[in-house]
């Protein structure tokens, strides 16, 4: 096999170098043709790095270390699948809009940031390309430049960087507890359990991760964000750069170790989120919103698990959420560039297109045989049998539910132009990305060796998958035949709250401003001196 | 209780009531000429304390040049609607009150001197023979703390800068606004005319003597620059043009001079301001002339404001 | 010779030091002799000789792992003055010699009096001046003597207050006037102070003082006077009503030099105060106190700076603000319970550093958005990040390192800062620092959108920038960006001279 | 108690006096003269602990006396900066003051 | 010889410190401007001039010379201060 050391780095330098070379304005101008090609090296890696030695960058002191383990792999396999299409995808979708350049240094600058989370091994890297993700995300989001544009990218960098201050100070207090001074995450997670500042740790990393990965009730970026940004970017923000805060989860959180408290609180916040994403998104009407619900939604029941794999303290949990993730990568991307692709095409050429679209979709509620049944038989031992097994499948139906929900608003997004079709650059990504989604799947499972799992195509099992899907599609036809009126619920929802807190905060700040204005008056400052003067001789005379 | 301490104890309250009644009193003039008078006290509790050569000082600038430029102020802003709200009396009780209690801090910690009290004072008598002066303040000045007053120097000169940069563009180069009081009055005519040959006589005087007695750069500089304010009021001369090349040869020179000296003594007697044994009061007074000079000419221009008319040709 | 308790002595390379306070004071002395029309050129030759002299000495100190010394006159303390450059001198040296280079080039688009035939104002003040800020900073760095201290001091409140009302306009020349009043006051408070500890040690050398010191009345309140002294020239909350008008008002080559190095001088001495001066003498309720005032001033600040309508007072007050964070030190690292721990005290050096360059960069970047646009209202900013995104980038990084996002220097610093309220279980602080991060990325977010957001009407730039101006603030901007890097290695030249308490995290 | 001594509370005094003008007194004249007092009373106290420190042939410790006289040449241009500036001030607006925000709100800067 | 000096001395000290009282007063309490320059004169001239008599005997001869310069000088620049201050009166009016 190749050296790991090579592969890794030029995983990491080929986007880097390619974000570098945007100051030149002439790269500027070209560079959003070349998108696809800057995650290749990051798969080629995933591809032929077969051990997980370590990177090591700087000197002995302070060194940034990256590796490649099985998790990292596996979503860094199928986030750079994503990535290489949703570029293909994204060169003529920019092609005569406005802003181009800035969104190849945005979508290179969060490409880096995705890779370099997804190989990081210690934390100081690990902060560093999170930041980079972040700060490259919220530049797409607001790519379109309107109001509701700029909204989400204010929400969403907002709650960024409020998650990473508080893993921040995760960060900091674990590497007080790491004997020696390395920084690697895996000496963390394993001097986490013993930590004297254990439950605050836990509770500041499922707080800033949770934030991260859009949990209820700090999900309200999401739809916001979602909505509003480009289908290309909307599609690698809700399929890869979510997935960072999953895989730091499972990074950081001691699986091996059971956690009963924190891993009921994680799994309940979970399955909360899992129910609640799909009783809001059917309320809505817009399908990217409907799709970044129904993240909402999926991203809770991956907590779920993670959750419950922490409760029964199972280090198997870890590769079951992974590959759930992984499914979910692929399926909602291609979701997402679907949007783009039905807007260009007429009502004649409709339903060569829509039909994959609906069997991917429908795919995530576990439609037997797709990746999202298996995903389900794979979390199926880590969710056991109690309540949240029956959760899992009312989520399930749910999200069937939702996503024929997201079909029905897909197919009035139609052009207007009966004969209009896609154009070949926008369609082959698209296409290419809907049966990666299909394939993949399935090769990730038939990697794991026979007997672990039972058999996908028993009919007990194939019976198990398709009857929530069923109830759902039933469900939906009732919902659409008789109940005329559903409650519009704002997109965002409890954001609504946040905004009436928004209009207290100024108030507050008039206050401190009169009285800050009031303290720079002249004899007050000469007051408050000899105040000082007075207190600070008092306390040293205390001593 | 000694006529001596009968004479401190009615100097110190005289001075807190000029003092305080500089603070009260409403007319801003009348506080400038109390603070005159506060000046003079304060150098007469200066030779009390046997400090002649701050008392010097202490009357010639803190209390003679300050009150100078006070006056001139007053007498310009006169004119002007000086002044804003006055500050409500529970801040000012309270401002009171807080700056008592400063004072009691600042009384408990004068009246707890240390058990031996620390002085310097042998080491610097110890030192001085090899400086060759005999003046021990001027020996801490010009030989031990040399450093300090070189710094104070370019103080003076950054000082001068920062008034002067007060101008209007325009006025830049041109001559100070100290024609506003000019008046040529006989009377005064007659006294700038008599007096600056005296003045002149006695500030290098003050110079000379300040190596071995007190008096010094600084006072004899005073003195000079007095004179020359003088001659300028009465009107006898223009405050010169600040672009002028003599004038600022003449700023510079004392501190160039310290400054060459000094770095003489790098190569000569191996360290930054130190003197060759042997030759230390000769480059003293040297320098000390030179200072004279450049404080005269700083203090004068401070004095005389900021540049107000473009220089005519 | 008199025989000093512990005697100094001057060490191998000590002579830079010397050269390091004369160079500007020769180029003082030259400006005014030759002239406003050659002062940039001698500024041009001299600031980067001071550099290079910052550079040297702090390489020696960094690979001999000692302190500099030298004894003025050969005259030994306590009768002489020593100047010694330990770790902190020559970290915060070369610092402050880079970002005052940087200023001079920026400021020669402003200040640029080659062309002109004869002597000009502006030109002539602020290169005098901008020397002068740049030997008192020096002095203040590597003096060992409290009094020449506060005759540094002084040196630079004369260098900083004309270079406020520069322009002349009433509203500037208020807040010089204002600010010359409070720093007046300031020092002054700082003179009782050494006069206090002079009856009370018979000398003002830092060695010697710390040797002898010890708790009395008279050191009380010496320490209490000078301290809050030094808080008023340092604008620290409470007392920080000049600093607002004074920075947002003057050029903005005068606001760079003014908000990323002036208020570092006063900082420095408060640092060498309670550290070197009197180590062990704060006690833990001082330090509470002095802490709290910081946090006061970080949130306060922020909440003004995020009500702020234009730039430069928004750049202001987020000065305001990062003063506060300095003072977080007190707390973490100087009372008795704390006083081992260094990482705080490297911590805070480090946010001092980093802000200096950050801020320099800012304003900068606003004074060119000022030349380019004729305001600085930040509702009015749209578009000018398409006319100027080098200036705005500049803006954004310097924002970034403000915030704390690694590998800016900002980061380091608060890592450190935020590991030591850990160590030292003091969580409250942790809440400060965190709180304040977020509003200061409110604020950078809230600039940055209304640059990147459309115009409301077509732009009309007033004036064409100059590309060395940008070049010059992203310059700083990356410098405060990759002054993360310093962890890799020359971050240990801070622990130089200090008496114990290596790095815990990177031992 | 000594002549010294006197002397010193008499400085202390001085500096609360001064003190007391410089915060409260509106017109910045008048703050340039209270801090010319508290620096008198600054000085004094320098007088006070060089004169407490007199050994055999020598009325004080040389070392403070030196300080003082640089302080005070020290305060003297900075009175003549601070003057210069008060009547520049005046000059551009015809009215010398540096409370600009007297309203409390602080919106003095906002006014340009 | 030295007693009568001494006595020579404290005579015309009293004498002019009885001078400096008496114009005191007379600054404090005389109506107008020109009354009390009047009373300002007489103690520049006599009071002075008394103290300056009596030190005379207690003191070598080169002080002795210092002393009488003082007390020229101090004549010269009350003379014309006086002289400019009621010139500015008669000028003004006098509201000061």
């Amino acid at each position: 096999m190749i050296e790991a050391y090579p592969l890794l780095a030029f995983a990491l330098l080929f986007p880097l170098g390619m974000l570098l070379a945007c100051l030149w304005p002439m790269a500027l101008l070209r560079m959003p043709s070349y998108l696809a090609f800057a995650p290749i090296p990051a798969f080629a890696a995933v591809l032929f790095v077969s051990d997980d030695s370590p990177l090591v960058v700087g000197p002995a002191r302070l060194h940034l270390t990256f590796a490649l383990d099985l998790p990292g792999a596996l979503l860094l396999g199928v986030a750079a699948l994503l990535w290489i299409t949703a570029g293909a995808y994204a060169s003529p979708y920019l092609q005569g809009r406005p802003n181009r350049g800035r969104f190849a240094v945005c979508w290179l600058t969060a490409l880096t940031g995705c890779i370099g989370v997804f190989l990081a091994a210690d934390m100081v890297s690990f902060y560093l390309f999170l930041a980079m993700l972040t700060l490259g995300a919220c530049g797409l989001i607001i790519q379109h430049e309107t109001a509701e544009a700029w909204r989400a990218g204010a929400i969403y960098i907002g709650l960024g960087l409020l998650a990473e201050t508080l893993l921040l100070i995760a960060f900091v207090l674990l590497a007080m507890d790491i004997p020696g001074n390395g920084l690697l995450i895996g000496d963390a997670a394993a001097a986490l359990p013993t930590s004297p500042h254990r439950d605050l740790i836990i509770s500041l990393l499922i707080a800033g991760f949770g934030m991260k990965a859009g949990l209820v009730p700090f999900h309200v970026w999401m739809p916001r964000a979602y909505a509003a940004a480009p289908a290309p970017a909307a599609a690698v923000l809700s399929g890869a750069a979510v997935k960072a805060s999953i895989l730091g989860m499972i990074r950081f959180l001691p699986l091996d170790t059971a956690l009963p408290h924190a891993g009921t609180v994680l799994a309940a916040a979970g399955l909360f989120a899992a129910l609640y994403g799909v009783v809001i998104g059917m309320t809505q009407r817009r399908p990217k919103v409907v799709l970044a619900y129904s993240s909402v939604s999926q991203m809770g029941f991956i907590v779920a698990v993670i959750g419950m794999g922490m409760i029964a303290g199972d280090g198997r949990t870890a590769l079951a959420a992974i590959f759930y993730s992984a499914n979910h990568v692929l399926v909602k991307g291609a979701l997402f560039l679907s949007v783009g692709v039905i807007a260009a095409t007429g009502r004649r050429y409709l339903l060569p297109i829509l039909l994959p679209v609906a069997i991917i979709a429908v795919g995530l509620g576990g439609l037997p045989l797709t990746g999202g049944a298996l995903a389900k038989i794979v979390v199926d031992g880590p969710l056991g049998d109690g309540a949240a097994n029956t959760v899992a499948t009312l989520s399930a139906v749910g999200t069937t539910l939702l996503m024929l929900q997201f079909v029905r608003g897909l197919v009035t997004t139609v052009s207007t132009d009966q004969e209009a079709t896609a154009a070949p650059s926008l369609f082959w990504p698209w296409l290419s990305t809907a049966a990666v989604s299909l394939i993949v799947p399935w090769a990730l499972f038939l990697a794991v060796p026979e007997g672990m799992l039972p058999n996908p195509l028993a009919p007990e099992l194939l019976w198990k998958a398709l009857f929530p899907v069923l109830l759902g599609a039933i469900l939906a036809a009732v919902l659409w035949r008789w109940v005329r009126r559903l409650p519009h619920i704002p997109e965002g929802d409890i954001v609504v709250v946040l905004d009436r807190c928004a209009k207290i905060a100024p108030a507050w700040g008039k206050t401190i401003e009169q009285a800050e204005g009031m303290l720079r008056q002249w004899h007050v400052a000469g007051i408050s001196l000899l105040a000082l003067t007075l207190a600070l001789g008092a306390t040293l005379l205390a001593q | 209780m000694s006529i001596a301490s009968v004479f401190d104890v009615a100097l110190v309250a005289l001075i807190l009531a000029i003092g305080a009644s500089t603070i009260l009193v409403r007319k801003a003039f009348a506080a400038v000429v109390m603070f005159v008078v506060y000046g003079l006290l304060l150098s007469i509790a200066w030779v009390r304390l046997h400090a002649v050569d701050v008392a010097l000082t202490e009357a010639a600038i803190g209390g003679g040049m300050t009150g100078l430029l006070l006056l001139g102020a007053v007498a310009r802003s006169r004119s002007v609607n000086v002044g804003g709200p006055w500050i409500g009396r529970p801040a000012r009780l309270a401002t009171c009150a807080l700056c008592a209690l400063v004072v009691a801090g600042l009384a408990i910690a004068m009246l707890h001197p240390p058990e031996v009290i620390p002085t310097l004072a042998p080491t610097v008598m110890e030192s001085l023979p090899q400086s060759g002066l005999g003046n021990p303040v001027a020996g801490v000045l010009f030989v031990f703390r040399a450093l300090d007053t070189l710094l104070e120097k370019v103080v003076l000169l950054l000082a001068l800068l920062g008034v002067w940069s007060l101008a209007p563009d325009r006025a830049w180069g041109g001559m100070p606004g100290l024609h506003v009081y000019a008046r040529s009055d006989p009377t005064l005519i007659f006294l700038a005319q008599l007096l600056p040959p005296v003045g002149i006589v006695f500030g290098i005087y003050m110079c000379w003597v300040g190596a071995k007695d007190p008096g010094g750069a600084f006072q004899g500089g005073t003195v000079l620059a007095a004179m020359w304010l003088l001659v300028i009021v009465a009107g006898l001369q223009k405050a010169p043009a600040i672009g002028r090349l003599w004038l600022r040869g003449l700023l510079v020179a004392g501190p160039v001079l310290f400054l060459a000296i000094g770095l003489a003594g790098w190569v000569f007697a191996d360290a930054f301001l130190a003197y060759p044994a042997g030759y230390a009061k000769p480059l003293i007074v040297a320098v000390e002339a030179a200072l004279t000079l450049s404080i005269a000419v700083a203090l004068g221009m401070l004095a005389a404001g900021p540049p107000e008319r473009a220089q005519q040709q | 010779m008199p025989a000093a308790t512990a005697l100094e002595a001057t060490t191998a390379d000590g002579a830079l030091l010397v050269l390091a306070i004369i160079l500007p004071v020769i180029g003082i002395l030259l400006s005014f002799v030759l002239g406003g029309r050659y002062a940039e050129r001698i500024a041009g030759i001299l600031l980067p000789a001071g550099l290079g002299v910052a550079c040297i000495v702090f390489l020696k100190a960094w690979h001999s792992e000692k302190s500099l010394s030298y004894i003025v006159g050969n005259w030994q303390p306590p009768l002489g003055i020593t100047l010694c450059a330990d770790g902190l001198s020559v970290a915060m040296m070369v610092a402050m010699a880079i970002v005052i280079c940087l200023i001079g080039v920026f400021a020669h688009a402003n200040f640029g009096s080659r062309a002109v035939s004869v002597e000009t104002r502006a030109p002539m003040v602020f290169w005098v001046m901008l020397m002068a800020i740049s030997g008192a900073m020096n002095m203040i760095f590597i003096s060992g003597d409290l009094f020449t201290l506060y005759v540094a001091l002084e040196l630079l409140t004369f260098a900083a207050v004309p270079l406020v009302c520069l322009d002349g306009r009433a509203e500037t020349l208020q807040a010089a006037l204002r600010y010359l009043l409070f720093a007046l006051l300031g020092s002054i408070l700082y003179l009782i102070g050494t006069a206090l500890l002079y009856g009370s040690y018979g000398t003002l050398d830092i060695v010697l003082m710390s040797q002898r010191v010890h708790l009395e009345p008279a050191t009380l309140a010496a320490a209490t006077l000078m301290t809050v002294g030094l808080f008023a020239k340092t604008a620290l909350f409470p007392l920080h009503l000049w600093l607002p008008p004074a920075h947002a008002g003057a050029p903005a080559a005068a606001s760079a030099v003014l908000s990323a190095v002036v208020v570092k001088g006063s900082f420095f001495l408060i640092v060498r105060l309670w550290f070197d001066v009197m180590p062990g003498l704060l006690s833990v309720a001082g330090a509470q106190l002095v802490g709290a005032l910081g946090a006061s001033a970080i949130i306060c600040g922020n909440v003004v700076a995020l009500r702020q309508r234009r730039l430069k007072l928004l750049i202001a007050y987020s000065t305001v603000a990062q003063i506060g964070y300095l003072f977080l030190i007190f707390p973490l690292a100087a009372d008795p319970l704390h006083l081992q721990y260094g990482d705080a005290l490297t911590g805070g050096m480090l946010q001092a550093i980093s802000h200096a360059t950050a801020k320099a960069a800012m304003f900068m970047a606003a004074g060119l958005v000022y030349a380019s646009l004729g305001h600085d209202e930040i509702s009015e900013l749209g578009g000018i990040a398409r006319a100027l995104p080098m200036t705005m980038f500049a803006f954004g990084l310097g924002g970034v390192c403000l915030i704390g996002l690694p590998p800016t220097g900002g980061f380091l610093a608060k890592w450190l800062l935020l590991e030591a309220t850990v160590a030292t279980a003091q969580w409250w602080w942790a809440i400060v620092i965190i709180a304040g991060g977020l509003l200061t990325s409110a604020y950078v977010f809230i600039v940055l959108s209304r640059a990147m957001g459309a115009p409301s009407e077509p732009l009309t730039l007033h004036a064409a920038v100059p590309k060395y101006q940008e070049v010059a603030a992203l310059g700083l901007a990356l410098l405060s960006v990759l002054l993360g890097l310093v962890a890799l290695g020359p971050i240990d030249v801070l622990q130089v001279g200090r008496p114990e308490a290596p790095m815990a995290w990177l031992r | 108690m000594n002549a010294a001594t006197l002397f010193g509370l008499c400085g202390a005094a001085l500096v609360g006096i001064g003190l007391y003008g410089l915060i409260t007194n509106p017109e910045p004249l008048r703050k340039i003269l209270a801090f010319n007092l508290l620096g008198g009373g600054v000085f004094l106290l320098f007088g006070v602990i060089a004169r407490r420190a007199a050994v055999a042939g020598l009325g004080g410790d040389p070392v403070p006396q030196a300080m003082v006289i640089t302080a005070i040449v020290v305060a003297f241009a900075a009175t003549a900066m601070a003057i210069a500036l008060v009547q520049r001030l005046g000059d551009e607006t015809g009215r010398a003051s540096i409370s600009s925000d007297s309203s409390g709100t602080g919106d003095g800067e906002e006014k340009s | 010889m030295s007693l009568v000096m001494d006595i020579l001395t404290i005579c015309a000290v009293s004498a002019g410190a009885l001078f400096f009282l008496a114009g005191t007063v007379g600054l404090l309490r005389f109506p107008d401007t020109l009354t009390r320059l009047h009373a300002l004169t007489k103690v520049d001239n006599l009071g002075l001039g008394l103290i300056v008599l009596g030190l005379l005997p207690q003191t070598s001869s080169l002080l002795a010379v210092k002393l009488v310069i003082v007390w020229l000088l101090v004549q010269l620049s009350g003379a014309v201060v006086t002289q400019l201050i009621a010139g500015a009166v008669r000028q003004h009016g006098a509201d000061g």
